[in-house]
């Protein structure tokens, strides 16, 4: 079996509604549109107007809505049309649904999930290209999560639909369309991921590469390229940025000896800063025959021109070469 | 105990495309004095959050509700007990009506276990099943206030849901995305702003650029009450409720009331406005006193019966307050729970550095 | 080029808390053959943007503004020099018309050196001295706006600030957040509804619970006028002008319109509307169509004439398209410049890994 | 001479607006109320209506006008009474004030200073305790000041004030009422400290201690007890969390091997991450005898109760555990 990232989403929004009444979905265009990247496609028709609704282009109102839905015992899923509109939601997310359980003594728990796509897409420039991973992943009382593949995305997203917490979803547009084997139990309608444990996507013993999301596959590609060269690199799908699984990591590190992290964010107070900051805290530290290495996106607004987008954001190459960097070699 | 109809103000209500709800409300001597009793129990309450703050055992931001007791105690006279409100930081009144208690409170202001959010939340977040807080973002608690009304008008509950705000927050955008949201989708949300004239020290007109706040909804109705009169109060919540029980959709509601003390406890409350309005508040609208005075002037209970409820009301805060402050802080692993719920935690969480470390 | 007065219909104008602008405007033969001219050339330049599009020359997002030329140009013929204009992403004619170039706009388009915003800014983000983009996050330009008439307040120019916003946008808090400060300051500010009907799929009726959009700004009065004729648009603009100016504050304008391809270029445009909606406003709504029969009923230009024009345009745009083609992509280092203000950076900044470091 | 941070600040924006007509201040109760914390004090008696603007509490809305007033010219001072309620602006911030020099090619600059305090107060709870260094200083376009002392605040504020890029500048509430020397220079109203710069507030050959803001104070009350111990800490004031300088830690690291960070935000994705992540990076990684220790806020929604708030933020004690521990010395 295969499916594209699109239509695993479909799938896990669609067995989660049939399973439980109270999941519903709401956000900008999700029903009659089918969804601005069609992600709900199929779903008003199934499940009618009551449970998916179109909202207005309130990015605040809509998903504080869903957070007092979620608080009144509903399960929510908010959809943002991007993650860059979500910034206009932000306080509802972090303040509201990410820290009620805490400050009520555990008296009232907040079922929501807020989904998107995250990050860059193709010449859609600095407004509506940022990557919230790192942001999301700093406060503690959301589960913040960045699938890469199709399965992924269905496993993850069940588990995240049917977790008593709020979890942010962070899908990637450019991976909507792209297409991926599915096991026989992924196709399954009890299929479920672990929120929290990362993925070793390929084996290696020379250098480790982390990344998520879309960055997860040019790390594959990147290791492939490494490969020809008779370097093995291991691949971590980390699926999860909080929790961190940095088990997975330092397993992976005390093998490797060598870690690269790969993201489409800024540099700066990143993902891979994390990483590499728990690394070095860590028992694995002692293993670093090299200093931990990280690829990210550029420091710059993304620019809209295409050469210049370019070198906004990691490709295999400069993946390639950091990996090489890191083993001490040179081109 | 036999229901009797007394006749409101003329000038208690106004409207906005909607017609104001009658005058006539009928009433027993046995609601009249448990509004009073309760009226009375939140004003001892808040004064003596207010000396425990002067005290330094209540800690950072505290916001009385005094002068606006009719608000809270009408609002719950006339609400269903499964009807939901939601309201601001200023909230401990509703806290105690909805479900909790004084010392539930007050233990929770003075940071101790036995609070209703087990000191983790302070002044500002306490919660009960029909009561969504106590939040502390200006604005924030209006949308979710609609969403506890879709919940429910999902579920197909027969209830209806209070969303209240501050004639400051009355200008916050996502107050009137709530607003349109509700007016589209009908939701039972009642949305009701307790105009006490001021957000900390600005005006109404300073920050408003319409003060009738009644009117403010749009397409959605709205109704003015006096919020200095409990039985306006009660009338305009029965009113609003069954508005939206018959499906009619959200309404506007506005209370005009009245703070007298400064807007939290490091506020003196006097630089942005005369001591002279504040007496003028306290001596002519004040809604104990109003309600006293009816009362007494139709012959349900004396004076002396009054001040010894007034008394009773001061014996129940004075033993809270001792109970609260016997009870003990949280336990130092109540740090760690709470952040998620109980058996969907990660591993472990990290305190400050790499060893303080908490494995669930 | 003797000014002469028409009459508009009747119907072109409703309003709300004042008096429709006068139906009679007096114009000039020059007016109305340069107004049919600017849009000719703005059909013709996003006609040939979505061609780009077609030949993946341009990538991302383009939202064209096909059917909607007669609210651009007529904005611009009734503005002052000086005046500003902030407008959302469907903002190419804008850029032209405020002092742009079609080579500038389609180069930006192209992500080309010659781009007004030297390509890094795409079909979203362009600008001018007078006005303030093409900006991404719908509704966030409406409070920009009300910054830019506060600064021209402030500075005592004697300026006009339109601020434009969908039917979609309407409904975000911080359109009302706008209007509440620009109420309270009295801000020379007008607020521009371009109601075309839909925001992506979501019809008007189904995201707005009034979509009367130029009764929404409470105390803030507002004028409806048919966006679909020049000659409307344009009284409407210097009516609202001249408002502003008297001091009168800001005033809310929403203009009819309707746009005939989908929101963006990846919307056929076509699954929430009927082909035959489209098809109807296009033959009988049409701005251009609609000022030619004007100009030839009343004599001041032929048939041929105004082909002439229009093959003109097309010509115009289509050297501009060449021209614009003909530009360089920017160079490496523009990756760069521009992230803060030159002689202001820091030392360096990072690329993808920590070899790749720009040093200023 | 000495002076309270509040006075410093206070000073900081009467000089500026008394050099420049441009200079405006505008937020909440900043006006008649002198404002929430006093800063603003006087400034509408001295300046007027028009200069010091009282608006109402729609921080998105007063955010923008900010930034548009930016764009078209004026210097806004846009003051948010608390940073945690600029979440309900952040896209203004982040988007319209810090990308739009960039996506206009450099056409339109944006001289916007956001200020207030940032990180947590006393006993304030979750909603009104979080520090944002990190999130701003992931996003090129701006510039993110954290000072610590008056000295610091009247010149990093007139710098940030004179700065033609849009600032966030982190002030601390606990703060404000500290009182500190001022140097004659400092008093002047010529008196600008470079945004981007580091200080040195108390040299050091053992450990050096990185942190900004309140986290300083407690950096040299744990140095002043590890001298007791006979080991000299280096505290570094870090001052500007955008641009970070990098060099100042490295060359510090270089002297003393050994560096801490301390900061009151979230672990995750932090100050502290990121400072370790570019010190591994740089040649100090080979200085380093021990692994880069982060001190931080502690990972939970910050409680209300005193004991519990306590353990969520660091002070002096834990600094100097973990100074002693990356020194291999145990209690
Ligand atoms: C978004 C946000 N901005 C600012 C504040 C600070 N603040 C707390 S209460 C308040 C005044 C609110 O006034 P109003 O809505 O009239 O309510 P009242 O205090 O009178 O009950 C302000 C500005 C906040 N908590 N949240
Ligand atoms: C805050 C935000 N939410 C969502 C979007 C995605 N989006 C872009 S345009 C648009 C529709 C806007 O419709 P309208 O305001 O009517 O303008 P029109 O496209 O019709 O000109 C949406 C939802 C966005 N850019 N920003
Ligand atoms: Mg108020
Ligand atoms: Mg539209």
């Amino acid at each position: 079996h295969s499916m594209t990232v699109r239509e695993a989403l479909n799938t896990a929004m669609d067995e989660e509604m049939t399973r439980d009444e109270t999941v519903f979905i709401l956000g900008e265009e999700v029903a009659k549109y089918n969804g601005a990247y069609k992600v709900t496609k199929g779903l008003l028709d199934k499940f009618g107007e009551k449970r998916v609704v179109d909202t207005p282009i309130t990015e605040m109102g809509f998903a504080g809505l869903a957070v007092g839905a979620a608080l009144a015992g509903l399960r929510p899923i908010c959809e943002f049309m991007t993650f860059n509109f979500a910034m206009q939601a932000i306080d509802q997310i972090v303040n509201s649904a990410g820290k009620t359980y805490y400050m009520s003594g555990g008296n009232v728990p907040c079922p929501v999930v807020f989904r998107g796509p995250n990050g860059a897409a193709a010449g859609v420039a600095a407004q509506h290209s940022q990557d919230y991973a790192a942001w999301y992943g700093s406060i503690p009382g959301l589960k913040v999560v960045s699938p890469y593949s199709a399965e992924d995305c269905k496993g993850l997203l069940k588990a995240a639909i049917r977790d008593p917490n709020p979890v942010v979803f962070l899908e990637n547009e450019m991976l909507y369309g792209v297409s991926f084997p599915m096991s026989a139990e992924a196709m399954k309608d009890d299929f479920l991921l672990p929120i929290g444990k990362a993925k070793v996507e390929k084996e290696g013993t020379d250098v480790t590469i982390v990344a998520h999301s879309i960055m997860v596959g040019r790390s594959l590609e990147a290791a492939e390229k490494l490969e020809k060269e008779g370097i093995k690199a291991e691949v971590i799908n980390l699926r999860s940025i909080r929790p961190l699984d940095i088990d997975a990591i330092i397993k992976s590190v005390k093998k490797t000896n060598r870690l690269l992290t790969v993201e489409g964010g800024f540099p700066q107070f990143g993902v891979g800063s994390e990483i590499c900051a728990q690394v070095v805290e860590s028992e694995a530290f002692d293993y670093l025959d090299a200093p931990v290495e990280r690829v990210t996106g550029a420091d710059v607004p993304t620019p809209y021109a295409a050469n210049l987008e370019a070198y906004a954001f990691p490709d295999s190459d400069v993946i390639v070469k950091v990996a090489k960097r890191s083993l001490y070699r040179t081109n | 105990n036999q229901p009797f109809t007394v006749t409101l103000d003329e000038n208690s209500f106004r409207s906005y495309r909607t017609e104001t709800p009658g005058l006539d409300v009928s009433v027993t001597k046995e609601n009249l004095l448990e509004w009073f009793e309760q009226m009375s129990l939140m004003r001892k309450m808040e004064q003596a959050a207010g000396a425990l703050y002067q005290a330094k055992l209540i800690r950072g931001f505290c916001h009385l509700a005094i002068g606006q007791e009719a608000v809270s105690v009408g609002f719950h006279s006339a609400m269903d007990k499964d009807d939901k409100l939601i309201t601001s930081y200023r909230c401990h009144p509703f806290a105690v009506l909805r479900g909790g208690t004084v010392t539930g409170v007050l233990a929770e202001l003075l940071g101790r276990q036995a609070g209703m959010s087990n000191g983790k939340g302070g002044s500002m977040h306490i919660f009960t099943p029909t009561f969504f807080g106590g939040n502390g973002i200006v604005g924030a608690q209006v949308p979710l206030g609609a969403g506890i009304a879709f919940a429910d008008k999902y579920m197909k509950k027969n209830t209806v849901t209070f969303a209240l705000y501050g004639d400051g927050a009355s200008n916050q955008g996502q107050v009137f995305e709530s607003f349109n949201m509700a007016k589209l989708w009908n939701l039972p949300c009642i949305f009701v702003c307790e105009n006490n004239k001021y957000g900390m020290g600005t005006s109404a007109e300073r920050s408003s650029s319409n003060t009738e706040y009644f009117t403010r909804g749009d397409l959605i109705p709205g109704i003015q009450a006096n919020g200095m009169d409990i039985i306006a109060v009660h009338q305009a919540v029965k009113h609003a409720r069954e508005w939206a029980l018959a499906d009619k959709g959200p309404l506007l509601l506005e209370f005009v009331t009245y703070r007298y003390g400064g807007h939290s406890m490091s506020d003196p409350g006097t630089t942005y406005r005369t001591r002279e309005e504040v007496q003028r508040m306290r001596s002519t609208q004040d809604p104990i006193k109003g309600l006293q005075k009816h009362i007494e002037e139709w012959g349900l209970a004396s004076e002396e019966e009054l001040k010894e409820i007034d008394k009773k009301a001061k014996a129940e805060v004075d033993a809270a307050v001792e109970e609260a402050k016997k009870s003990a802080e949280p336990e130092l692993r109540d740090l760690w729970t709470d952040i998620y719920y109980a058996g969907t935690e990660p591993p472990f969480m990290r305190g400050r550095e790499r060893e303080e470390i908490h494995h669930y």
